[in-house]
């Protein structure tokens, strides 16, 4: 803490050690995203081993799956879909709810009562039946995927930042802008957006956890990544057999998740703060 | 361990809730409409059929006393004497009249309409005799009304919110999606049958809750647990396993009309690329019995023992797609957990093509819908099909010109000249001779791939005695509930 | 007589965010005898909240105490346990906040909130506890006494609310009251009425209190001494009289300086070519929560006001809280577009709504608020928050733009290292600078102030009106100053206008503030203005009009 | 103060109605969008173009859509949810006993997860920063990052199959007293409440933090007033419109989208229904759970707003 603390004046910022290591977690996983194809030992769709539900073994790190093929190299490849694919669907959705609830907020009126009932409306529809009518619709592919999600959860990050941008409205800063003449875009991007982005950090942190576990429950739907490369959640739902007797194969990609959404919420609980010191 | 349970001598009483693998708000008491399992179970224990096949796959009559013919065209049925639905009206020819004909009706909807069709006639003789009079000769009709769909209602029904049969329970909770529950028919016409008081049948989708809700002694059977559980189930005591090798399979489809199918030399070659040995072994845990790429099973008598199965040899499957232009193009392969298996199939042969370098786009697809959308009409796709009892209905269904699931767009006059001749024979060994040629030009033709026979295998607890396993599917061909008992 | 209150070398610090310790309160010590009523005084920041805390025990979430001692009745809050301190709290000192609307949790009725003493401490039966409660309202002298405590905390005034958290610390029969600018939230009038609730109820029951403020005047009519706090040290202790009198520290006599300003000195040149409107408010009527069919709005504030601003000169707009003076200043910036009459800038007819006026129009006229630190974006560094009008309005960029902030803020003399800081960095007078200069950058003509000094101490505010002043010379600038501060008023404007329930009841030159105001409302309002004098409190009593005034309440 | 919740909760009705009405079209098309139909679907592999027709005019499906969706929507005003297509029996039979099972889960797992929530945010919020306050923040965020699936699995696993302390479904057809009920209610439950209390927890914690910044908490403090005094009467009664608002948005997820535990414990459920009428594309049964879905999420937000009302003194007296 005080090592930290001293180092910090000469960086600006306040760097937590919790935070640190969240952000190395992610960066990791980051990197083994970007990475895997080189550094997995199999290819993913390889069967390896006739046993099935194999243990850890020096030729396969984190055992093998219910096919035999080999996890390790499952893992490292699923990284690319869950980390990829969570974080782009819940920027668009965070992006997409937190800009319109700030507009919302800040024109108000027929405008915010239209958006808010639709919204409304759209989130009380089961994600499941939303799923269906996508894929039979406009059929299968990353992209669909991805807005698909980030349109099931786009509501709930409207109402949220809507909830924050109503009461940073009615601050007199806004007040002064409006009277300058600002423009919409200029007033929710320089004066709400950085008074509500740490609340929204946080909702963002949750929703990407939620996003996670959604993807298997959606890949099941036909929806997104296609064998035999899998989500983390996708693997921990095709070898769930494993889960009586302890199977590496269930294990591990559980491990990964929670690994992935606890630092993503720990780095966004012990986000850098600048700190400067008022009595200076 | 499985064979073990026979000794015994059967002991009346008891309930016992059974699981099947699914079911759904569409889940019906009507014969005609039922398409899964856990509708046929509920069949099976509340109706009868006039036929049944054994666990040998012959048949045997349960309400016909005899059904005869001389020329293969036209039938006498005669009933069994003595038999009453469950709400005391006697069994007469016009019941049976009544829901056979019912099926060539379309606004009934029934999934055996094509089959019944070829009943054209029907004739009352008395209260006990009929005559089915067939649009062309069919000698395996007997085979056919052991369909499950072609159960015995009573004359005139029309309402199946329950269930009004001769079967050995009565109807007593229907709820389409959640359960049924069946008593026991005091008044059945087989002799000690039932042994249950009464049974309960749901259904469990989730593979693993099935199981533990077996484990844990929430119900008495699990039906078609999966390959992978197996090894844990057996280090388990009170549990055994009824192994069921029937005639289900899994094909991967190339349609011969459209591309690439129709380039020459692609079929053949995706029958070398796909590897049957590690199919059976990794995929299906060798729960599963390697074929060789036509439908009649190794159970049914008319199989053709000399057709081997192709040998995985991917450097000739190489050469063969080289030859039919293809080799490096991306061929997308359209698989889904409607059909079982087949995405991990769809996986084996992409691998197999990866490491030759030929790229295979394995497209998953919703389970919901794909029958009607993807099955039959994708270019590459995968199709599950259910035992039948005789390689005509198979054929007729599936490989004919006009056959309505012709799941490759096979055509040839031969095969449909062949199909004919075979069905109005009452030759055995003409038939079997004919069977035999007509397996080898699927084998080498059609662009139906099926690598293995998948075996069926149902999880009971060790306590429940007498289910044998039956050709036609598992628990005992849907028909355990009145076979089986408990043991004290 | 012996000392309720002993504070020895008493040191508190507090942690800043990055961790670093400061130390705020550095060595004080101070004593009260019993039924003694002694001020805390100083500039904001001095610790005068800190030392009052800590005789509850109590140090803000980041401080801590760290030396010395602080003995009330007989026991050290320093070193006894927390139980003992809560038990304390409430029964033997009692703390009266500054600011009573937050004080009240607005989600309980006024009468559960002021028992809660009785009940936390288990003092007498709750029956006993709501009819003593009955009892300190009526001698508090609020009105209704019998039913005032089933309201919930946003039913009745501030000055009425400032009245009931004295109710809510007396409850408990405290050896000592704890007052913490009672009444800096307060306009005038009801400062009054509160001033002597309180000074009724301590002399009546002999307690001991020290009463923090920053106003001199209102510590002059109720302490019996004055202790002069600065940067957490004791700089001056002595009798009210003395210190008001004869202050010997130079800090002392700052603040009695910025007491009494200079008056308005009339800007010759402006006076010489005769008054030119540069504003013309006719007729308007405005108000809020939606307009019905008639086109009114359901709550009228404004009713008709007739209003006209020369340029170069400033006109003072004075009234009651709720009277109607902000709701003016924003009707004329376009922030609520008035129902009814019109608007004129240098003859022509503005947009009611911003929406409809050109930038230009926008860019003439800048208003700025109360409070600079809701005001500023607590996420923008003053450099980017000047610089957004200059590149709003003039379309500067670059270095052009680096340079005028330079300016802006030597205009308003800050140090040009400031444009890094956040708001939150900066002093109350700094950010009120600030937010000044944000209206400066537009180069306007005519700048609408919402009492942008009452938050202020006064030293620092006297300050700020300086540099208003000068900047009114140098560019000319036309001001509509709201306050209600009178003395600030007279100091900066050369007309006043007297607003009441919305109306504008009267308008005189500034000079005749003081001696000749015809509508008895202002009439009111002016001699409410506390006075650098002991006596002015009681002497009240003998004024007729006030004495009539008060029987109205 | 009665009469302005009476027009609110007017207000708000008329509003959702009109929510249904848009939610029933925008399921209307979406229902059309899919590709096959009932009778396809109900003939399955055996769907062959003339059996497909046949079944189609015999269930009067060659009706245009809109009008059949029309005659469903008349039928409904007058209280008739019409038959399933699937099975043709009454949607209302098909759903009352669903529904009623739905509710009682979602009853239930409230009644069980939302005081374990708001002990956790409340408790978690008051000692903010200490190692107690860290730990629930990691549980939660743990909890709501395992699979709902697996949860529920290890669950059965451990308890019905290791333990057999609880039956492995739940199957609530015959109950017979508390203990039986809390038995079969027991792991769905827990499932349930780990899915549906983090997002729980994080927001009471936010909320109380916020109101426990305030000056009369402080005030309340400086009064003599304990730490549990000044959470539970002071900071919670402010709090409780987010924390309120909250919940609801939790609890919605209970009656559509708990379909996982559903299948895994086999419990009769809406969720499941809906599921099933979308695949077999019964209309009037998929209008009538989208309409349940809606109702009830719109009720949920409903009652969140009165509460927020009724705990706000300011908003309740306007
Ligand atoms: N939690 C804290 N962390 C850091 N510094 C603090 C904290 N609380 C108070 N301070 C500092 O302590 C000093 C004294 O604060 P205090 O509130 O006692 O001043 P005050 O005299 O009451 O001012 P005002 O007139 O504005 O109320 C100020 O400089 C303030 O910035
Ligand atoms: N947004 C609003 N909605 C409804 N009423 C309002 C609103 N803002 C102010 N009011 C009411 O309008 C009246 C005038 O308010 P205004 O803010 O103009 O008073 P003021 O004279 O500036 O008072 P103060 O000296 O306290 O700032 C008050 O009764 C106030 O309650
Ligand atoms: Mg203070
Ligand atoms: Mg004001």
């Amino acid at each position: 803490m005080t090592s930290t603390a001293r180092r910090s004046p000469r960086f600006g910022f306040a760097v937590n050690a919790v935070g640190v290591i969240g952000a190395s977690i992610i960066l990791f996983w980051i990197l083994v995203a970007v990475f895997a194809p080189w550094i997995s030992p199999y290819p993913v769709g390889k069967i390896v081993d006739f046993d099935y539900y194999g243990p850890i073994s020096s030729d396969f790190w984190l055992g093998t799956d219910y096919l035999g093929r080999d996890m390790f190299s499952r893992i490292l490849m699923g990284a690319r879909y869950t980390v990829g694919i969570s974080l782009a669907s819940v920027t668009i959705a965070c992006f997409v709810g937190v800009t319109l609830g700030m507009i919302a907020a800040v024109v108000g009126g027929w405008f915010d009562a239209v958006l808010s009932r639709f919204l409304d409306a759209l989130n009380s529809i089961p994600a499941l039946m939303f799923g269906l009518v996508v894929v039979a619709a406009v059929g299968s592919s990353l992209t669909v995927l991805i807005l698909t999600i980030a349109t099931l959860y786009a509501p709930g990050s409207y109402r949220f930042a809507r909830a924050l941008a109503v009461n940073v409205n009615a601050m007199d800063f806004v007040t002064v802008a409006r009277a300058r003449g600002e423009g919409i875009i200029y007033t929710i991007r320089e004066e709400i957006l950085p008074n509500i982005v740490g609340p929204v950090l946080a909702d963002f942190g949750l929703r990407f956890v939620f996003i996670v576990l959604l993807l298997s429950g959606l890949s099941f739907l036909g929806l997104g990544v296609q064998p035999p490369d899998a989500d983390w959640g996708a693997l921990v739902r095709e070898n769930i057999g494993g889960l009586s007797f302890g199977a590496p194969a269930v294990v591990f990609p559980s491990i990964a998740i929670a690994s992935l959404t606890i630092s993503v919420n720990m780095l966004i609980d012990n986000l850098p703060r600048r700190i400067r010191d008022r009595s200076e | 361990r499985a064979t073990r349970a026979f000794a015994d001598t059967p002991k009346s009483g008891g309930s016992i809730t059974a699981a099947g693998w699914s079911s759904s708000t569409a889940d019906t008491l009507d014969p005609a409409k039922a398409s899964l399992s856990t509708d046929y179970v509920r069949c099976c224990a509340f109706y009868n059929r006039l036929t049944f096949l054994d666990e040998g796959g012959t048949v045997q009559m349960e309400l016909a006393e005899s059904i005869e013919t001389t020329d293969a065209k036209t039938w006498k049925v005669t009933l069994r004497p003595g038999v009453v639905f469950h709400d005391g009206k006697k069994l007469t020819t016009d019941d049976v009249i009544f829901s056979l004909a019912r099926h060539k009706d379309e606004s009934v909807g029934s999934k055996v309409n094509a089959m019944a069709k070829q009943m054209a006639e029907f004739k009352k003789v008395d209260d006990r005799v009929m005559e089915i009079e067939l649009s062309a000769p069919n000698a395996d009709l007997p085979i056919i009304l052991a369909l499950h769909h072609f159960m015995i209602l009573a004359d005139g029904t029309k309402d199946f919110t329950t269930a009004n049969g001769t079967g050995a329970f009565k109807c007593d909770v229907f709820e389409p999606g959640v359960r049924s529950v069946g008593v026991k028919n005091e008044n059945y016409w087989k002799d000690k049958l039932p042994y249950l008081d009464s049974f309960e049948f749901i259904a469990i989708s989730d593979e693993p809750a099935r199981v533990n809700a077996l484990l844990s002694g929430d119900i008495a059977l699990a039906a078609t647990v999966n390959p992978r559980s197996i090894r844990r189930l057996e280090t388990i005591d009170g549990v055994q396993l009824s192994k069921t090798t029937s005639g289900n399979y899994t094909d991967l489809n190339v349609r011969l009309d459209m591309d690439p199918g129709d380039k020459a030399g692609f079929v053949e070659g995706m029958k070398y690329l796909i590897n049957r040995e590690v199919i059976q072994r990794s995929v299906m845990r060798d729960l599963a019995v390697i074929a060789n790429d036509q439908p009649v099973s190794p159970n049914d008598r008319y199989h053709n023992k000399e057709l081997k199965a192709r040998e995985y040899d991917p450097e000739k499957a190489k050469s063969l797609f080289q030859k039919a232009g293809l080799f490096g193009t991306s061929i997308p392969i359209v698989a889904s957990e409607a059909a079982g298996s087949s995405i991990d199939m769809a996986t084996v042969v992409q691998q197999a093509g990866q490491e030759i370098g030929m790229p295979f786009d394995v497209q998953r697809v919703p389970s919901d819908g794909y029958w009607s959308n993807y099955w039959l009409k994708a270019p590459v796709h995968f199709g599950n099909i259910n035992p039948r009892p005789t390689p005509d209905i198979l054929f007729s269904l599936l490989y004919a010109s006009d056959a309505p699931w012709n799941e490759s767009h096979y055509k040839s006059e031969k095969f449909d000249k062949m199909l004919v001749e075979a069905r109005g024979s009452l030759d055995e060994a003409k038939r079997k001779s004919i069977y035999d040629e007509m397996q080898v030009m699927i084998a080498n033709e059609a662009g139906t791939i099926i690598p293995v026979w998948i075996s069926n295998v149902d999880a009971l607890s060790s306590k429940l005695k007498g289910l044998r396993p039956n050709p036609l599917g598992g628990m005992m061909g849907y028909a355990f509930a009145e076979h089986v008992w408990l043991a004290s | 007589m012996g000392n309720v209150i002993e504070i020895r070398d008493l040191h508190v610090t507090a942690k800043t965010d990055s961790g670093r310790v400061v130390e705020i309160i550095r060595g004080v010590d101070l004593d009260v005898a019993d039924g003694e009523i002694v001020a805390l005084i100083g500039e904001s920041g001095s610790g005068k909240t800190t030392i009052a805390l800590t005789l509850l025990g109590y140090a803000r979430p980041g401080c801590s105490i760290v030396g010395g001692s602080v003995t009330v009745d007989g026991e050290d809050t320093v070193a006894i346990s927390e139980a003992e301190r809560r038990s304390l709290r409430g029964t033997r000192v009692a703390y009266v906040p500054q600011s009573a609307a937050a004080a009240f949790n607005p989600s309980k009725t006024i009468m559960d909130q002021v028992v809660e003493v009785a009940q936390i401490h288990d003092l007498m039966p709750m029956d006993a506890a709501r009819k003593k409660a009955v009892e300190l309202f009526r001698a508090l002298a609020l009105p209704e006494p019998e039913t005032i405590g089933a309201r919930y905390p946003h039913q009745v005034s501030g000055g009425q609310l400032q009245r009931l958290s004295a109710a809510m610390a007396l409850i408990g029969d405290p050896k000592v009251m704890v007052f913490d600018e009672p009444t800096t939230a307060l306009d005038v009038t009801t400062q009054i009425e509160v001033l002597r609730a309180f000074k009724a109820v301590m002399r009546e029951r002999g307690m001991a209190g020290i009463y923090v403020s920053h106003d001199l005047a209102v510590v002059a009519q109720i302490a019996d001494r004055i202790v002069v706090l600065k940067g957490g040290e004791v700089q001056e202790v002595g009798a009210t009289e003395a210190i008001v009198h004869r202050p010997s520290h130079s800090y002392t006599k700052a603040l009695i300086g910025a007491f009494h300003p200079r008056a308005r000195v009339p800007d010759p040149e402006a006076a010489a070519d005769g008054p030119q409107p540069i504003l013309k408010v006719s007729g308007v009527t405005a108000g809020y929560g939606g307009t019905g069919r008639d086109k009114m709005p359901k709550y009228v504030v404004l009713k008709n006001l007739d209003l006209t601003l020369e340029r170069g000169r400033s006109l003072g707009v004075i009234g009651e809280s709720g009277s109607g003076k902000s709701t003016l200043a924003r009707v004329i910036a376009g922030l609520l577009p008035a129902a009814k009459g019109s608007i004129e800038m240098d003859g022509v007819r503005l947009g009611q709504a911003t929406r409809d006026r050109s930038k230009e129009d926008l860019r003439k006229l800048q208003i700025v608020f109360q409070l600079a630190d809701t005001a500023l974006n607590p996420n923008k560094p003053v450099g980017a928050i000047l610089a957004r009008p200059l590149v709003f309005y003039h379309a500067m960029a670059g270095r052009e733009r680096d340079a005028e902030v330079d300016r802006l803020l030597d205009m308003v003399r800050l140090p040009r290292g400031l444009k890094h800081r956040l708001p939150s960095e900066l002093s109350g007078g700094q950010k009120q600078r600030v937010n000044f200069a944000r209206a400066l950058a537009a180069r306007p003509e005519l700048i609408l102030c919402d009492e942008i000094t009452s938050a202020l101490d006064t030293v620092v505010a006297a300050a700020v009106l300086d540099l208003l002043d000068e900047l009114q010379r140098e560019l000319g600038l036309t001001y509509m100053f709201i306050s209600h501060d009178l003395s600030t008023v007279e100091a900066i404007c050369d007309r006043v206008a007297v607003m009441y329930q919305g109306e504008k009841v009267e308008e005189m030159p500034t000079s005749r503030m003081k001696s000749g105001p015809e509508h008895p409302y202002s009439k009111l309002l002016i001699a409410s203005v506390p006075k650098l004098d002991t006596g002015w409190l009681d002497g009240l009593r003998d004024d007729p009009l006030m004495a009539a005034a008060m029987e109205g309440r | 103060m009665n009469a302005v919740i009476a027009r609110l909760v007017l207000k708000r009705l008329g509003i959702m109605l009109l929510s249904l009405l848009i939610v029933a079209f925008a399921v209307f098309f979406a229902t059309e969008l899919l590709p096959g139909d009932v009778a396809q679907i109900l003939l399955g592999q055996a769907a062959t173009p003339e059996a497909v027709a046949g079944l189609r005019t015999a269930m009067h499906l060659d009706e245009p859509a809109f009008l059949r969706f029309l005659h469903w929507l008349f039928g409904l005003m007058s209280g008739d949810l019409g038959r399933s297509y699937a099975n043709d029996r009454e949607v209302a039979d098909l759903i009352s006993g669903r529904l009623a099972n739905s509710l009682e889960l979602a009853f239930v797992t409230t009644l069980f997860s939302v005081p374990i929530a708001l002990t956790l945010g409340i408790t978690s919020a008051m000692f903010r920063g200490s190692f107690y306050d860290r730990m629930v923040s990691v549980f939660t965020v743990t909890v709501i990052s395992i699979p709902e699936f697996m949860v529920a699995t290890l669950a059965v696993i451990i308890f019905a199959v290791y333990l057999r302390w609880l039956p492995a479904l739940s199957v609530a057809s015959e109950v017979h007293g508390i203990g039986e009920l809390l038995r079969i209610y027991a792991m769905p439950v827990i499932t349930l409440a780990f899915v549906v209390s983090a997002q729980m927890i994080r927001m009471t914690r936010a909320a109380v933090i916020d109101t426990l910044n305030t000056a009369y908490v402080e005030m309340a403090l400086l009064k003599g007033a304990s730490r549990r005094r000044i959470v539970l009467r002071h900071a919670l009664p402010n709090a409780l419109g987010p924390i309120v608002n909250a919940m609801a948005l939790s609890l919605s997820y209970l009656l559509g989208g708990v379909i996982i535990v559903e299948t895994i414990f086999n419990y009769p459920g809406v969720a499941k229904l809906m599921v099933d009428a979308v695949s077999t594309r019964d209309l009037p049964l998929i209008q009538s759970c989208a309409m349940i879905f809606c109702v009830s999420y719109l009720l949920l937000i409903l009652i969140a707003d009165v509460v927020a009302i009724m705990a706000n003194p300011r908003l309740r007296n306007q």
